[in-house]
């Protein structure tokens, strides 16, 4: 297997990168800059760095203030505690506000998984991409969120990104150059889409390769951007293949597979399989295992393209 | 400190009278909207609006503008009121408050309506963001002032707290908090619902400057103002004690004008009584209204 | 009847003594093993609490480990659930599971969850992890008791750090309106957090100003003596009340290397950290 | 379950708060440990109305949701059956993580109640209105969501929460509806309510659009399209097999819910749909925007959520249905 890369060094790593392009930015953390990986800003500027101590909600509010004196703040904590404790500073101060707020999720799914559930985010894609003006994104592997971070500074509005505390194998090349809105195709195929955001992007193209030795030729589709979702590219692939499958480290409620369901009821019914966390908390252990535990396996991954295609019309 | 006329302490007053009379107007007009947090932030808002801020009405978004979050977002009609008076948009378009297509949203909106520097309307917010623009401010070396006006209320709201150890931290003096102690919330008076006393010990324990004040008396709120500009390294807040529905006497104290619109016999009975000028007794009386 | 408390308000005598450092020496040696096994979890503020889980395990808590969900029983919830190391080795020790079982912590089908789940662990009143929570949770346990007539006292244990979190001061002001005299917050007042000390990364200027101004009886004591936990705790305090325990401890205390040492917060414990800590404290034991 | 009978037309009005109010005081009665918090909002959502009668059983907490969410897992924890009431946006937003990692995690028999929900607060305006609370606790494990339509409903929806044990969602309503249920309606948490059969197109609501959507379709059946109601007030657990059944038998579905079209109802149709029997769809709802203060026709009007547009989203989707298929 490919080397393992830490994804929230690479953010951290990149986060100074553009830090020292761009003075505008200011970074937020809530005591956990170490875990965050926020803290390589921290020590590079650490006059536009502000550790608010364990106070997410305040830290959100406090962003806002910063943005609405033109800077572009990243706000940074665990995703759970970003996305739920800071729910509604979110909806109303960032959103509805339309302050230039970047909001970065550490620790995504089960990848604090030694913490256990408290700490696991499993429906924080569901939360963030219910409010109307926020962008979604979910960054796949450690070249995916550094090339990411300059795109989120840059864009004019608010915006959550979903980073991984693992070390996940690189998907992307690097020549990869991410956009906003814009999903990649990783691999063509006609039989099936295989439609992936996050660190299951890497598990998906392992289904996709035990599907091509059973005949099966899968179509891989890497979204980081969960919304706006990629319609055309998603409208063309459920054409091509007519059966898809939505892979996310998620709960299968309100994420990507919605997102995906709601577009393809309304513009081109095919089946939809949704492979994520069967709506329940997960437990502690290793993280790996958790994954196969709780319905991420590339197995579960397979049985889902299996069971599209049978659907199939 | 800066010595104030009479006469702008009296037209300050007069124009505070003014304001309410709209905001009552408006409430009616629309049938819906908060009478009672209106009128007791009058004063507060018209010493912000008419004497102490910074502003450049032709100019909203001027960058070295005074910045103002009514955090309790609920007093708008008193807000809108001010900045059309102020001249920030027509004095007419008041009567669209609370209507389909209007710039006058039932809670402030920054992205509607000029003037308005934060969007707000659930409680709490206002001290964080505002603590943010401030950090803001001393980053660019920009000379202004960030001023939040809070509910007593809303005190009740620990992301408050969260924002009054930030801005302690920081030590951030170029902020001025004034919360409007008017002493009852939706459902009842403040020391029923959740008593926040002591008030004063509990921000000087949070590393704040405080000044205790009588919340309608002009003289004190603008002097008020000026004594926050001289604490330096130490962010100031200002209890101001009102009374809410301040100034109509039905209202007064009464939490069930909280979120109420008048009918027109108590619309016309409250103009009447918003017309005539500020009692001067009140004007120097003692901290009355609050707890 | 499930055994009683040990007799309130009795001053502790040498056998007393005794047996409770030998817990709290078994219970640091048990949390430094645990975290050595599982390579994973926070060590720093586990070993500052020993103390103060033992004096309320040990001493002062009316509990009874054969009956978990004993209804009279006193209440205790850990709000900085990270501390879950040291909370499930005073449990084991106590005889709600077996000490074996703890070398199962944070592995996949453990009754021993990363942090404290209700839903798993005999012996855990209320699930926590998510800092900031657990007051609020105790005040309305300590109010339910008293609505329905129960005599039990509810405990509540607070990491310093997450006295920056706005809802514990919801909690603080909620509880003396409602006059919960039954409850008793205890902070682990180490001074460190995750990234610093706690002056650094967000001052709470004076802790007992703070809650005192929320309207608790405050006191302040060595969280590391065993006697003055035990007396503190066990004192009657004023009527109408809610007390605020402030406990003077020492963040990683026990082992020199892990004292006052920001990095031990959440690093994991080596094969050779562990060896020096268990030397540290059989030497200590022997004295 | 069988069809309720609309033969006998709407009943009265009731206002839903109203409803709520009541239905707490019935509980209140019957129930010596329910219990009723408020972060000072009771006079809006008539919470008070319990507090007038059970004062020793209503607990004011102030303008603090996240402390009152926390403090009503302690009482269960005590044993009580603590029912929180405010409003759907601070409910859902406010006190999350408290909801997920206080009451939903570790299972705990609370019931949180969420007022002034969709877009109808008031003209209080967006900072009030709640679009997304659906969206939200769908998503969280071990929640039951449920909207009910009207006063009735409302009534029998609190009822059935208060008797579930474990935690509940209750999506409230703030203004007068025309009642739509018989009088002796019992709620049953999980279940779909036929409310009307046709063939033509299927029209599911949920929440108090229930009544948009019967009138909906009786403009349908006007014009010949005989349109099946399926009214879904449990969110979750969701009647799945309902759903399939009525877009087999029609083909064509439209989702109605004053929510935003992400996540809520629109989201979990589409969800069973797609993975069991794909299906035209239309999702009536907030487009993914904020709304804004006004009287609540004008809203309605502005932003779809009438009669006449779920009609004419049905009627577009059945003519977009025979175009993809010709």
């Amino acid at each position: 297997m490919a080397d393992r890369v830490s994804m929230r060094a690479a953010y951290g790593q990149a986060l100074q990168a553009y830090g020292a392009l761009n003075p505008k930015v200011v970074v937020l953390d809530a005591d956990v800059s170490a875990s965050t990986q926020s803290s390589h800003f921290g020590k590079a500027f650490p006059e536009r760095f502000f550790d608010v101590g364990v106070a997410e909600a305040g830290m959100v509010d406090l962003a806002v203030g910063l943005a609405l004196g033109g800077k572009i703040p990243f706000v940074n904590t665990f995703a759970f505690l970003l996305t739920l404790r800071a729910a509604e500073q979110i909806r109303t101060c960032v959103a509805y506000a339309r302050t230039n707020v970047k909001l970065v999720g550490a620790y995504g799914g089960l990848s604090d998984s030694f913490d256990g559930p408290t700490h696991h985010a499993i429906c924080d894609i569901a939360v963030m991409r219910s409010m109307p003006n926020l962008t979604v994104v979910v960054a796949a592997d450690a070249v995916e969120v550094a090339r990411l971070v300059p795109i989120v500074a840059e864009h004019d509005g608010p915006v959550y990104l979903r980073v991984s505390r693992a070390d996940v194998p690189n998907v992307f090349g690097d020549n990869y150059t991410p956009q906003l809105g814009k999903g990649t195709v990783l691999r063509d195929g006609g039989d099936v889409t295989l439609v992936a955001t996050g660190v299951m992007v890497e598990r998906t193209m392992r289904a996709a390769d035990r599907l091509l030795a059973q005949g099966t030729r899968a179509r891989v589709l890497a979204l980081h951007t969960i919304k706006p979702l990629d319609r055309e590219l998603l409208l063309a692939a459920a054409a091509d293949t007519k059966a898809v499958v939505t892979v996310e480290e998620h709960s299968v409620i309100g994420g990507l597979g919605s997102a995906v369901a709601e577009l393809l009821s309304a513009e081109a019914p095919v089946p939809v399989q949704r492979v994520g966390l069967a709506d329940c908390f997960a437990e502690t252990g290793p993280y790996d295992a958790l994954l196969d535990r709780y319905g991420m396996s590339v197995d579960d991954i397979t049985a889902a393209a299996h069971r599209a295609i049978a659907l199939r019309r | 400190m800066v010595y104030h006329s009479d006469e702008l302490v009296a037209a300050l007053a007069e124009r505070a009278a003014q304001l309410r009379r709209t905001a009552i107007e408006m409430i009616y007009c629309a049938q819906s909207g908060h009478p009672g947090g209106s009128l007791s932030a009058a004063d507060l808002l018209t010493a912000l609006l008419f004497h102490k801020m910074r502003l450049d009405p032709a100019n909203p978004g001027w960058p070295e503008r005074d910045r103002l979050i009514l955090s309790k977002g609920h007093a708008a009609p008193l807000l809108y009121a001010a900045l059309a008076q102020r001249g920030f948009f027509p004095i007419e378009e008041l009567k669209t408050l609370r209507q389909l297509d209007s710039r006058l949203q039932g809670h402030p909106d920054r992205l509607k309506t000029p003037g308005v520097d934060m969007t707000a309307g659930a409680l709490g917010h206002g001290l964080a963001i505002g603590a943010g623009l401030a950090l803001s401010a001393r980053l660019d070396n920009q000379t202004f002032r960030t001023y939040v006006v809070l509910g007593d209320g809303e005190l009740q709201a620990g992301v408050i707290w969260e924002g009054a150890l930030f801005a302690a931290k920081y030590h951030l003096d170029n902020i001025t908090v004034i919360v409007d102690l008017n002493g009852v919330q939706l459902d009842g008076p403040v020391r029923d619902i959740m008593p926040i006393e002591p008030i004063v010990d509990k921000w000087r324990s949070f590393g704040w400057y405080v000044i205790e004040i009588h919340g309608h008396n002009m003289r004190q709120i603008i002097d008020a103002l000026d004594e926050a500009d001289d604490i330096h390294g130490q962010p100031t807040v200002i209890i101001a004690h009102t009374t809410k529905g301040k100034g109509v006497s039905f209202m007064e104290n009464q939490c069930t004008w909280h979120g109420r619109a008048p009918s027109p016999e108590q619309c016309q009975q409250a103009i009447c009584e918003l017309a005539v000028s500020p009692d001067a007794a009140d004007a120097a009386g003692p901290a009355g209204g609050g707890q | 009847m499930p055994p009683q408390a040990h007799t309130a308000n009795a001053g502790l005598d040498t056998h007393d003594m005794t047996r409770l450092q030998g817990e709290a020496l078994a219970i640091r040696r048990l949390v430094l093993k645990t975290l050595n096994k599982s390579q994973a979890g926070h060590p720093g503020g586990s070993l500052s609490a020993v103390e103060i889980l033992t004096s309320l395990y040990f001493q002062v808590m009316r509990i009874d480990p054969a009956q978990p969900n004993w209804p009279e029983r006193d209440r205790f919830v850990l709000s900085k659930g990270h501390a879950s190391p040291v909370y499930y080795a005073t449990l084991a020790r106590r005889g709600y599971f077996p000490e074996t079982e703890l070398a199962t912590h944070d592995t996949l089908n453990s009754r021993l969850q990363g942090h404290p789940d209700m839903r798993k662990t005999p012996g855990v009143d209320m699930s926590s992890g998510s800092l900031g929570q657990g007051l609020s949770v105790c005040v309305g346990l300590a109010l339910g008791a008293k609505m329905a007539g129960h005599a039990y006292r509810v405990y509540c244990m607070l990491g310093d750090g997450e006295c920056q979190e706005g809802q514990v001061w919801e909690a603080a002001m909620s509880a003396p309106k409602f006059g919960l005299d039954n409850l008793t917050a205890i902070v682990d007042w180490n001074r460190l957090q995750l990234m610093g000390t706690v002056d650094e990364i967000m001052p709470t200027h004076s802790l007992p100003g703070l809650w005192r101004e929320m309207g608790w009886e405050v006191l302040e004591v060595d969280g590391h003596d065993l006697m003055a936990l035990v007396k503190v705790l066990q004192a009657p305090h004023s009527a109408g009340k809610p007390l605020a325990l402030l406990a003077h401890t020492v963040k990683g205390k026990g082992v020199s290397f892990m004292e006052n040492r920001v990095e031990w917060h959440a690093k994991p414990v080596s094969g050779e950290d562990l060896k020096q800590a268990l030397d540290e404290l059989s030497q200590e034991g022997a004295q | 379950m069988s069809q309720v009978d609309l033969s006998s037309g709407c009943g009265p009005t009731i206002a839903c708060r109203e409803a709520f109010g009541q239905a707490l005081l019935e509980l209140g009665r019957e129930v010596p440990n329910l219990l009723v918090l408020d972060a000072d909002l009771g006079s809006s959502t008539r919470a008070s109305v319990f507090a007038s009668e059970f004062p020793e059983r209503f607990i004011q907490v102030g303008i603090a949701e996240q402390n009152m969410v926390g403090m009503a897992a302690g009482l269960a924890l005590a044993g009580w059956i603590p029912v929180t009431s405010t409003l759907a946006c601070f409910a859902s937003k406010r006190a999350l993580d408290q909801v997920r990692a206080s009451v939903a995690q570790p299972n705990l028999n609370v019931k949180i109640t969420g007022g002034y929900s969709g877009i109808l607060a008031g003209k209080t305006g967006i900072t009030h209105q709640s679009i997304e609370d659906l969206a939200i606790f769908r998503a969280m494990p071990q929640m039951t969501v449920l909207a009910p339509s009207d006063g009735i409903e409302t009534r029998a929806a609190i009822r059935a929460a208060v008797e579930y044990r474990g935690p509940v969602y209750i999506r409230l309503t703030r203004d007068p509806m025309p009642t739509v249920m018989p009088p002796d309606y019992v709620f049953h948490i999980g279940k779909a309510v036929p409310m009307r059969s046709g063939s033509d197109v299927a029209l599911l609501s949920t929440g108090w659009m229930l009544l948009p959507t019967l009138e909906a379709a009786t403009i349908l059946s006007g014009e010949g399209v005989q349109a099946t109601v399926l009214h879904l007030p449990s969110l979750k657990p969701f009647d799945a097999e309902a759903v399939v059944e009525v877009a087999r038998h029609t083909g064509a579905v439209v989702t109605v819910e004053d929510h935003s079209i992400l996540g809520g109802l629109g989201a979990a149709v589409a969800e069973i749909l797609s993975e069991r029997m794909p299906t035209w769809m239309r999702r009536v709802g907030i487009c993914d925007c904020y709304a804004e203060s006004a009287p609540n026709e004008d809203l309605l009007t502005k932003y779809g959520l009438t009669p006449a547009n779920i009609a004419a989203q049905a009627r577009e989707l059945l003519a977009s249905r025979t175009a993809s298929r010709a």
